[in-house]
């Protein structure tokens, strides 16, 4: 759906679209000149490392602090263990250098930076081990569209996006299954309360998360694996979501690349502001993050909807629009295309305020027209659902109903238990029978939805769009930084230099190497 | 298959379950201790209030949300199964013809002051209900369908008249039981109308029966949410022609 | 509103209702020329004959028994009874006209029609008496236009109807006042199950209805009483409806305009489909009530909405357009104004069906651009409702919004219990509260709602009039009655000679006389 | 007013109640048994099955409504009444400048993995609730709010540094009951780490805790779902000050 009903002035959009470039442009900047533990643990698991030592503690891990410890990490750690191995007369393959992370851990292996032809070598060896699992990530690629092409995409937009949190991913796979046999097109598998603050990514399947499941390789394996089989049996391709943000964001980029999920929570401040993550740790990761994304055909959602659960939905409209444009930059810079682009906004304005209805029309449709290529990715109400679940089941029809009128790319489903559970497997199929109903009934209403010339809803969406363009000059003024640290977005004040994890950053010293960014820099060659 | 099941929110025997009511009290914390206080009893433990909202004075309801202590023990449920077999419009016709050798003789009404008659005319009418023909479709039943509002006697006439095999009644509206008293009135005057072997088949239906009512009541079968024609059909020939012999049986004891 | 959203072609609706008019003067002609027990009865209430036998028959049923036994009804029992009120030396009073009743039930009068002079003073006599009685109805009138302008009229449109439902007079009052106090602005109270089948009006207080209330005067009366404080109590004149329809609607109508009720679901077809009464005893009764209810200000709701429970919302769509013609046009024979006409319509298509909203949506606003002045009575959903309370708080959101977006004047609240129980106190909530939500959040959306231009919604009404149109043709041709023996109306077949009550009716013999309709036939004299 | 009282749908007495959950079982007649059986142990009767809906291969979901045997007895209600005057600021402040005679000192977060702020934002920042100035609002309160997912040992590590008076921890994640593992963690590590008497107040809350657990849990009181920052700083007022006596002679025993 590509209409004009708002009656945007394009300049405008071209201007506020220009401003968050400019305010984008520093920290990218930024993130460009420095790298993270994490995003040298992804280059190691695009180098075929696996597995954990006894503790759970994963090699990447290990092997990352070794290097640290003994050259830091402004070289990247590819060099020093490319280096290495040959020292050690390892061979480049996964295996061994896991082998050489075992040997690390255990105090055998001193890591230095490489000289003269030694840098060559190493470099080669490591381009040459990233680009293999790179290719894994390609092939995935390919997998995912040959099975699209076979079973087909859902036959209606906005997708049904339906979200899976038993903590036990054994109980997860048949709820999910359950959903999919429902009408869900997207499942999302919730993670574990603490996950995002761990400095490291769980290993194997898991049984304990809290609210949510752990996100490993090997549970990221088994619910895909799960949903193929639904796939195939439904005759519809479902796609799997999981969460990028927090401390690993690079790692578990990877990792969905590498496992094939489709789309991945991951958005440029979540973690700053929601998880009180150090802003700098959170641009580097994000930005290698969004490259693996780019490349693996993932699509990424954004998350401006939390925003609306702290600050006001009607007051802070305009820091939702600020933050999609800002998002929009930084994917695009990191190589995203539009149709990757679920931008995050939701249905949260008091529902007692009258005209509340027309207001989420008014902004729905803003970033309908703003982003006219991007599936967006349409959040249902949450911080005024109440334990009334009748009233709280009538509120996700009109959230649904929103997400048809204004052509919404992805739904996620409202739960009636909002304020009281997460979703039972009964929560999750009557808000599906509610969204059916909604998209059956009403589907095509939108034909026949034309705000009125200069009426309340064109009018709130022009102020929205100006408040956000007065906002986007600010920041540029001040630095993206300033603006998140006092407290902009969601009204979460995060200064530049404290949260945590900015002891994982690290700024490139000359001779920084990273096989994986110069790979998914220069596309073409080994993409296929 | 277990024989022991509790509840399922989102986990295996996690229990969890649902429970709304309104209690006559203004809403304060004695009432949501009250609230509490009945989940308890009824077997919510852990029980969380999640929702209570004042109507009114003197009224205040309740959501809440908890685990259900109760079992349920599955070799202990009671149903009303199908006990007959569920034949085809042409089955039913053939068994009439070639074992009664006349036609069936079926009387039915909506009785008391109920108005409801969409329900047995589903079952009853050609058009039947759910891509199922009604009765008036079975060749070899005779159909008689009095509509609404008919008073006990009307109807006790009529099913002599039509020298009724079966008589379907037909009861909606439950508000007092209503239900019930008219079913129990019905079944009374049929006794007493006529002796035992004479009395036709006495079968009601309705949203709102528990099944396994039908001695309580005095009637033969109970039909409850969803019936279809075939069903009843298949039921008539069931207890009127295959199986008239342990019908005699009972009757005689 | 009085908009012109569909397009629809102004010649082709004035055909429609010359149609109507055409159809419908046969029935009006034929209700000219009879009577029946009730309108007479309905005569001696307006004379001020009260009270019923110790078994609980009104005298104004023993009195009409009396003189029809001994004169027939062909003359109207005024003559005979004022007549032999002066012979009997008693007074033209109410008390002596009872005292008359009693008499005759103990078989001490017999009754003549009076002949010569005695002719003009019986007529004199009973018009005098009958005055009263509309003076009485006049008054209410006033003291209802004197309360709205001190206590006002609610605040929106649609009015937010409400329904009762206990059997319980005592159990109403204090729920209806709830639901005032809720935010109700028409309370309905339900009839008992077999009330409008009894030829008769029971008497007093009443505490044993089935799933609803008898419609007794002193029910009227009490639950007026307690309306009348809580408008009071709100500021806001709360309205009071029950039903005429039956086999005593010509006294039932004349008791709410004795009670001051405001709205009075009278339909000109409705005994004769879902109660089997006969139909000629039905369009005589109902041309008097309407006569009456014309002169008292009350609004009259009219029962289309039941056919869509019996026959299939899309099917027979075209079926409740011609009702409502046919209802328009006897109502205004009758002397109602279009204020008064609120003309039913429902929500009654299967959810499942694709479309289905808009559908919705197209015949609503048919119903709303056909009849631009009335404010009419949309009824929410029924038939499909199901055990499935949550999904049927949801239908009655979309019920909602409908009326909102197609400006209805009358909101039936409907009850998420509606497969279940009739109405709890708290079903009753919740549905407020979904109305609340609605009305508040997208009561104005109305403006943006505009029909594309021959598109889904345009189309469908327009065939549903021409579809209306056709049948309308058919009946002209054919005759009503013969109409409704043939099922046209909610497949309920009525021959003309079939159903209850066709023995209380009567050919008016030269000579008839009914002061009341003489009066009300003739107004401006009598009416302040 | 009366001190047995029923639930109450539309006549007062008639007991009626809505119930719905999950069985772990494919819809069929005997798991609509099996829900009655359900129904029927926790209490209603006569149930009424009105809605039955399969969900995947195993699973159904039913509701019920029915009439509830057990009566509630008001006189058997326990609740946590609030047991204490209810201030104002300038209130709180006057006792606190006037009794305690230096600032009363308050640390407040979110422990474990639960990042939901909103809650304790609610009772301790400026912005406040409900219209209700925060905490930080007092001027006698020195507020420190360490924000979300501390850990305990942070948690002790501020409260002494702080020397607080009162230690306020919110927990909104309620799944495998991980509010009342971190609640006991934390009550656990201050006995641990302090003597009774140097021990601060210990106040959780959070909108799911049941408020009679205090003993279970070893904190000193719960505030439950839409609690204002004046109630928390009343309780403050009146555990610290007014009725220190008392919790002196308690905390000895
Ligand atoms: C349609 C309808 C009407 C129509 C009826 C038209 C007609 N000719 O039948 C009209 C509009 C006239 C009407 C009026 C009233 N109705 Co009504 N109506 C309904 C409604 C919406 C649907 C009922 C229906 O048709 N179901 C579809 C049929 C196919 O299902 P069914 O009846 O369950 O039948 C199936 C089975 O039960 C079984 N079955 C049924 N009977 C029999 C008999 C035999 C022998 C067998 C074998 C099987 C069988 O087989 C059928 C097919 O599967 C319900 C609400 C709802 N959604 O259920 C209210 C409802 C039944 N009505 C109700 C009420 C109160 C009334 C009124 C009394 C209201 C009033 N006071 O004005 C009036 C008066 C009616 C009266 N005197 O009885 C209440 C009853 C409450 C209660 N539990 O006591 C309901 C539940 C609505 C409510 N919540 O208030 N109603
Ligand atoms: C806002 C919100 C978020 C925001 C939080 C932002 C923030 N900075 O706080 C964001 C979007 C980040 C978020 C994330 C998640 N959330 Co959340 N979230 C909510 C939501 C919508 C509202 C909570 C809220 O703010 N309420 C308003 C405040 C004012 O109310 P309150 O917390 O009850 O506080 C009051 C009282 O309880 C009391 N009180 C509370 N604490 C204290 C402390 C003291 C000392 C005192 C005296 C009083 C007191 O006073 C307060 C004022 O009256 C709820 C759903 C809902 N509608 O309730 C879900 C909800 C709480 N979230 C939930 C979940 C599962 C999550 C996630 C784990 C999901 C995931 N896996 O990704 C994540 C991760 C969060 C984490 N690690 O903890 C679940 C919890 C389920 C459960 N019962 O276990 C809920 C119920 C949603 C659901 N149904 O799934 N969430
Ligand atoms: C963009 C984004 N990332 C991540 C998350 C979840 O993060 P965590 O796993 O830290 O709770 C969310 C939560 O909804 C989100 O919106
Ligand atoms: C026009 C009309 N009259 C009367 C009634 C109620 O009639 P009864 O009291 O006969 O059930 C209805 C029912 O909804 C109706 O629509």
């Amino acid at each position: 759906m590509s209409s004009n009903k708002l009656g945007l002035d394009p300049a405008l959009v071209h201007r506020a679209r220009a401003l968050a470039a400019k305010a984008g442009r520093p920290v990218v900047d930024m993130a460009r000149s420095h790298t993270t533990v994490s995003v040298e643990r992804a280059v190691l698991r695009l180098s075929g490392v696996t597995g954990a030592d006894p503790d759970g503690i994963p090699w990447v891990n290990r092997l990352v602090d070794a290097v640290r410890n003994d050259v830091g990490l402004g070289h990247g750690v590819a060099l020093p263990v490319f280096h290495a191995l040959a020292e050690h007369g390892l061979e480049p393959t996964g295996a061994e250098l896991t082998l050489l992370a075992q040997k690390a851990a255990a105090g055998s292996v001193r890591f230095d930076l490489p000289t003269g032809k030694a840098v060559t070598a190493a470099k080669k060896a490591s381009r040459r081990q990233v680009a293999a699992g790179i290719k894994l990530i390609d092939r995935n690629r390919a997998d995912r569209d040959k099975m699209i092409k076979r079973y087909g995409d859902p036959k209606q937009r906005p997708w049904i996006y339906l979200i899976v949190a038993t903590g036990d991913i054994y109980e997860d796979i048949p709820q999910a299954q359950a959903a999919a046999r429902a009408g869900a097109d997207v499942i999302a598998v919730i993670r574990s309360t603490g996950q995002s603050l761990l400095d490291y990514v769980p290993e194997g399947a898991t049984r304990e998360g809290f609210a949510g499941t752990y996100a490993t390789q090997e549970n990221f394996r088994l619910m895909r694996a799960a949903l193929d089989e639904s796939s195939r049996e439904l005759g519809r391709y479902v796609r799997l979501t999981n969460y990028a943000s927090g401390l690993c964001m690079p790692e578990i980029a990877t990792l969905a690349g590498l496992q094939r999920l489709d789309m991945m929570l991951n958005d440029s401040m979540y973690g700053i502001l929601f998880r009180d993550i150090n802003p700098i740790r959170t641009f580097v990761d994000q930005r290698f993050s969004r490259q693996i994304h780019a490349r693996a055909g993932i699509i990424i959602n954004t998350g401006e909807d939390n925003y609306l659960t702290t600050a006001d939905a009607v007051e802070a409209a305009h820091t939702v629009t600020v933050s999609q444009l800002l998002n929009e930059y930084f994917a695009h810079e990191a190589g995203l295309a539009d149709w990757q682009l679920g931008l995050g906004h939701a249905f949260e304005i008091n529902p007692e305020l009258p005209e509340s209805f027309r207001l989420e029309l008014a902004h729905a449709l803003l970033a309908r027209e703003l982003f006219p290529d991007a599936p967006l990715k349409w959040m249902p109400p949450t911080k005024h659902m109440t334990g009334d679940v009748f009233r709280g089941n009538l509120l996700d029809g009109f959230f649904n109903l929103v997400g048809a009128l204004t052509g919404q790319g992805i739904l996620l489903v409202g739960m009636m238990t909002e304020a009281v559970v997460t979703p039972w497997l009964s929560d999750r199929d009557i808000a599906l029978q509610n969204v059916r109903y909604v998209l059956g009934a009403a589907g095509n209403l939108h034909e026949d939805f034309v705000p009125a010339p200069d009426g309340f809803i064109q009018r709130r969406a022009h102020q929205v769009l100006d408040e956000a363009i007065d906002l986007l000059e600010k920041i540029e003024d001040d630095t993206l930084l300033n603006a998140i640290a006092d407290g902009t977005f969601g009204i979460m004040k995060r200064p530049a230099h404290r949260g945590k994890g900015l002891d994982g950053v690290a700024k490139h010293d000359d001779g920084y190497y990273n096989p994986a960014t110069e790979i998914l820099e220069t596309p073409g060659k080994e993409q296929q | 298959m277990k024989t022991v099941i509790r509840p399922y929110g989102d986990t295996t025997g996690d229990g969890m379950t649902q429970v709304s009511f309104t209690l006559p009290l203004p809403h304060d914390k004695k009432a949501e201790g009250a609230a509490l206080q009945l989940a308890a009893k009824m077997g919510l433990e852990p029980a969380m209030l999640v929702h209570a909202k004042q109507m009114g004075d003197g009224f205040t309801f309740f959501v809440i949300y908890g685990s259900v202590r109760h079992l349920v023990e599955l070799d202990k449920v009671v149903v009303v199964e199908r006990d007959f077999p569920l034949l085809t419009a042409k089955e039913v016709n053939t068994v009439v013809k070639q074992k009664l050798r006349r036609k069936l003789s079926v009387v039915g009404a909506c009785i008391g002051t109920d108005a409801h008659t969409v329900g047995i005319d589903a079952i009853l009418n050609l058009k039947g209900i759910a891509g199922e023909k009604g009765l008036e479709y079975y060749r070899e039943l005779k159909v008689v369908n009095l509509g609404a509002q008919i008073t006990v006697p009307e109807l006790v006439a009529a099913a002599k008249a039509e020298k009724a095999d079966a008589v379907l009644v037909s009861q909606v509206v439950t508000q007092r039981d209503a239900h019930l008293h008219n079913t129990r009135e019905m079944s009374a005057a049929f006794r007493e109308a006529l002796p035992a072997d004479k009395r036709p088949l006495l079968i009601v239906g309705g949203p709102r029966f528990d099944e396994l009512m039908t001695d309580e009541l005095g009637v033969d079968r109970i039909f409850g949410r969803g019936t279809t024609p075939r069903e009843v059909a298949s039921y008539l020939v069931h207890a009127l022609i295959t199986n008239k012999a342990e019908r005699k049986k009972a009757v005689a004891a």
